[in-house]
């Protein structure tokens, strides 16, 4: 009985993303494209990382430039997910030794 | 520049920078002992609390406060040459972050001073007290972004944070199996959220929460849009413990240490004012907001009725008080879904907004009374050394202060005046009525049986014979609980204070996403 | 901008102020303490002071068990909790399982009730 | 502990790990690489020396607590630079084309790259380099001496 829920929920949600995947989309009346699934709307903010990033940051690699630079707080907090999980780990796995009973 | 104006211009940055520089220190500094760390720790969580205080008191005076993070000037959202675009990562304080911020701050000011006392002498405190400031961090970063992925990021650091700190108590694998169940929980949810942001992403080529809301109005609302905000939406109502998704409630709130409880009730907090920004500024224009809102007012009606009878049958005085979290989130999803349910129709502005303020207000009186509550709990716990309530009663012969403190919290739960929760709940009983007369009944009995259970936790932890002999609690963790006493009294009696400096511009900022939109995309400072 | 220190609040359909509940809630606890006195002295000594639990004398330091009570809401509610203790498995699956459950639930209401505005 | 052909391929290889996982980081900011890679691909090394000898002997060479001071420090240099920048805004690259440190100019296009440019960014990938080393060595170490405590 379970199983077979578990199947229909699947399938829903499967059949919306397949949907989503195969669907023509959005027609653009002035260049007379359609935006299909894995083809932009927009591009304007890559084409700005791709022109500026060198100068601006002054690295060659632009995703560098912008894994640390233009998103650099992400990163501080990517960064202190480690950390966290470092901490978990110590906190879970603690031997009682020292506590008090 | 003076040091003020450094503070002021900073503000946001600052807010969650400190605590998370605090959480970073904390293991160096436990080497120097447990005195210098609980001060530093104690002293990291004050200034963020004061930095929450001055962004409620920017935002109030000021409106809202935008900070982008590598700027130049930290004010300039949008670089001149980049064509109108938002380039880096951007902090958008309104009235509602800022309410959300000031209540994580204070839980995490409050949970600090409590378990001063209530972790002496157990092991590993420099990375309890160091996940504790993550935890803090991860909250205020959910309240202060404007940024999807940054969203995500904090989101991940508040899941992951509260997981660990759910497993201090060791407890014989059993909180351990809790802690893990929140992480699987949590880490799934997490991922459908970066997979709704990869949506948003690729269609729309930005990650700011107010060009997207921009982007999606001007292009229209398209299936893939759909699907980002049924997964955003169903993740951020599980994350906040909505029924049918609040299995992982009762077991991370049952297992933490009582001070932890009360945290992780504010980091579900935090997830419910994810939902709520969401909603309102980020799909509120494109997306039709009254089948959205009817969602979450059923969601709502499910978590009150199902919390608070699951909550009836347990006699684990954790788990209680952790299926009526699940109500009382019930509460503050019905209310704002009521205010979103009306939104753009004449209702709203008749009913739909003091809705919105009820729900809002609920959400400030939770953190007091359910945080008050945890920790009780977690004062009888500590002294008593179970929580199983068959094995409790008479208490109230010692732990005076304690049952006083219960009392307090248990009767403005359920909504007894002059206690804070009686005005919330009013507010949302008169105003949801209006949409429909069977939202408020079922409000209403949800009421009564709340104070039915407190009345039962009552009866057989502090009434009866003395069973224990056992003293008052430390001061620490006296002093934790009078502050949110304090306030309940106070926001009880005075409403107007609460709602004139903290839930009115919340819920007017939640109601506004133009003006957000505009703030961030139209013109720099 | 509302004066933050009035301590009444206007709703939809009235008034609400703290300060005038209390006040009448102190004057019906002297009224109601006025009647208890003067029942007072009328009151007979004797049986009616010992303490009965279901019809049964106790001898005062019986206690209720948090379990026993609202027993007769619980039974009363039996089916009800039985559909729930059975929803509640504690699985881990389960919980992911619900999850994805509301999820294509809130997909066909979208799809049927219109996503779009 | 592995047999001795183990051990010394593990003594063979660690200084390589250590140098690509060294450059990897240093080289951050002009190929393709950085802070978050390199540091695992040193934190293998710590694995590959703990896998050959075993975590006991192990132990007395590293201890937990200097890799979780490694890790702390690693995200106080990050923090602290962000901090910096705190003059103009959080995070505010202050070294990039100013001429000081890693503060060389860049031209725009395909160039071999140099080392001395990028301003905040080396000292990060730095940082976090030294971070994650310090994070995923001590996993490893937390995970082995549980293991150990647990099945005595």
């Amino acid at each position: 009985m379970r199983n077979i829920l578990m199947l229909i929920v699947f399938l829903t949600i499967i059949s919306f993303f397949m949907y989503v995947a195969i669907n023509p989309g959005d027609f653009n009346s002035q260049t007379g494209e359609h935006f299909v699934f894995g083809s932009p709307k927009f591009t304007d903010m890559d084409n700005y990382f791709i022109h500026n990033a060198q100068n601006q940051t002054g690295a060659n690699n632009v995703v560098t430039s912008i894994v640390f630079d233009y998103r650099g707080f992400d990163t501080l907090g990517e960064a202190s997910v480690l950390f966290t999980a470092v901490l978990g780990v110590g906190l879970a796995l603690r031997l009682l030794r020292g506590d008090k009973k | 520049m003076s040091v003020w104006d450094f503070i002021i211009t900073n503000a946001p940055a600052l807010a969650i920078a400190v605590p998370l520089l605090g959480a970073f220190l904390t293991p160096l500094i436990y080497r120097a002992g447990r005195k210098t760390a609980l001060i530093w720790v104690l002293s990291v969580l004050g200034f963020t609390e004061f930095l929450a205080l001055l962004l409620v008191y920017l935002v109030n005076t000021y409106g809202i406060q935008v900070y982008v993070f590598g700027g130049n000037p930290s004010t300039l959202a949008i670089p001149p040459d980049s064509g109108g675009i938002p380039i880096r990562i951007i902090f958008t304080v309104d009235g509602m972050s800022a309410f959300t911020a000031l209540i994580s701050s204070t839980i995490g000011l409050v949970a600090g001073i409590y378990s001063v006392a209530s972790e002496k002498g157990r092991g590993a405190q420099d990375k309890f007290f160091a996940l504790l400031l993550l935890l803090v961090v991860g909250m205020m970063g959910m309240a202060l972004t404007g940024d999807l992925f940054n969203f995500f990021v904090f989101l991940e650091i508040n899941s992951l944070s509260a997981a660990a700190l759910v497993s201090y108590r060791i407890h014989g694998g059993k909180a351990v199996e809790a802690a893990f169940k929140y992480a699987v929980v949590s880490s799934i949810g997490a991922l459908m959220i970066l997979f709704a942001i990869a949506i948003l992403y690729g269609e729309y080529d930005a990650l700011n929460m107010a060009m997207i809301a921009e982007r999606m109005y001007q292009t229209g609302f398209s299936a893939m849009d759909m699907i980002a905000m049924a997964l955003i939406v169903v993740t951020l109502a599980m994350k906040c413990g909505a029924v049918p998704m609040h299995y992982w409630v009762p077991d991370g709130y049952g297992e933490a240490p009582g001070e932890i409880s009360a945290m992780i009730m504010v980091a579900s907090q935090a997830s419910l004012y994810g939902l709520f920004r969401m909603c309102f500024t980020v799909f509120g224009l494109s997306a039709n907001t009254h089948s959205l809102g009817w969602f979450l007012i059923i969601l709502g009606l499910l978590s009150m009725f199902i919390g608070v009878t699951m909550a009836f049958l347990q006699h684990d005085i954790k788990r209680l008080m952790a299926y009526h979290s699940v109500s009382q989130t019930g509460y503050m999803l019905l209310g704002v879904g009521v205010g979103l349910a009306t939104l753009g129709t004449s209702a709203f502005n008749q009913y739909g907004l003091f809705a919105m303020e009820g729900g809002i207000f609920h959400i400030l009186n939770n953190m007091l009374y359910k945080g008050l509550l945890f920790l009780t709990a977690g004062a009888i716990i500590y002294r008593v050394g179970t929580s199983d309530l068959n094995k409790m009663g008479g208490l109230a012969h010692t732990m005076k202060f304690t049952a006083i403190f219960y009392l307090i919290g248990a009767l403005a739960i359920a909504g007894i005046p002059p206690f804070n929760g009686f005005v919330s709940k009013l507010m949302i009983y008169e105003s949801v009525y209006q949409l429909n007369p069977f939202l408020a009944v079922v409000a209403a009995i949800v009421s009564m049986l709340t104070l039915a259970s407190f009345l039962k936790v009552f009866h057989s932890a502090f009434m009866g014979p003395k069973l224990y002999n056992v003293k008052e609690v430390p001061k620490s963790m006296l002093i934790a609980m009078g502050i949110l006493s304090f306030f309940i009294v106070l926001f009880g009696i005075f409403p107007n204070i609460a709602m004139t400096y903290l839930v009115a511009p919340a819920a007017h900022a939640l109601a506004d996403p133009v003006g957000y939109i505009t703030r961030v995309l139209g013109g720099g400072a | 901008m509302m004066n933050p220190f009035n301590p009444s609040i206007s709703t939809p359909s009235g008034i609400w102020n703290p300060l005038v509940w209390i006040l009448v809630f102190l004057l019906s606890l002297l009224i109601a303490y006025v009647i208890y006195l003067k029942g007072e002295k009328q009151r007979k000594k004797g049986m009616q002071e010992e303490i009965f639990l279901s019809g049964n004398k106790a001898d005062g330091n019986t206690h209720i068990k948090a379990s026993n009570i609202g027993w007769g809401y619980l039974e009363a509610m039996k089916g009800y909790y039985k559909l729930m203790r059975d929803i509640h498995t504690g699985i881990i699956n389960d919980y992911v399982g619900w999850f994805l459950g509301v999820l294509a639930t809130m997909l066909l209401i979208f799809l049927f009730w219109g996503g779009v505005r | 502990m592995m047999s001795k052909i183990v051990r010394t391929q593990a003594n063979f290889l660690y200084p390589f790990i250590l140098i690509f996982g060294f450059y990897i980081v240093a080289h951050g900011h002009l190929t393709p690489g950085g802070g978050f890679q390199g540091g695992a691909v040193i934190a293998t090394g710590i694995a590959l020396v703990i896998v050959a000898y075993g975590y006991d002997r192990v132990k007395s060479w590293i201890k937990k607590s200097t890799l979780t001071a490694t890790e702390s420090i690693g995200l106080l240099c990050f923090i602290l630079t962000a901090f910096i920048g705190l003059s103009t805004s959080f995070f505010y690259n202050f070294l990039a084309n100013s001429g000081l440190l890693f503060g060389d100019k860049v031209s725009y296009g395909a160039n071999p790259g140099y080392l001395n440019t990028a301003g905040t960014l080396p000292i990060m990938n730095l940082a976090v380099g030294v971070e994650v080393l310090g994070g995923l060595g001590v996993i490893l170490m937390y995970m082995l001496s549980y293991g150990k405590e647990v099945s005595k």
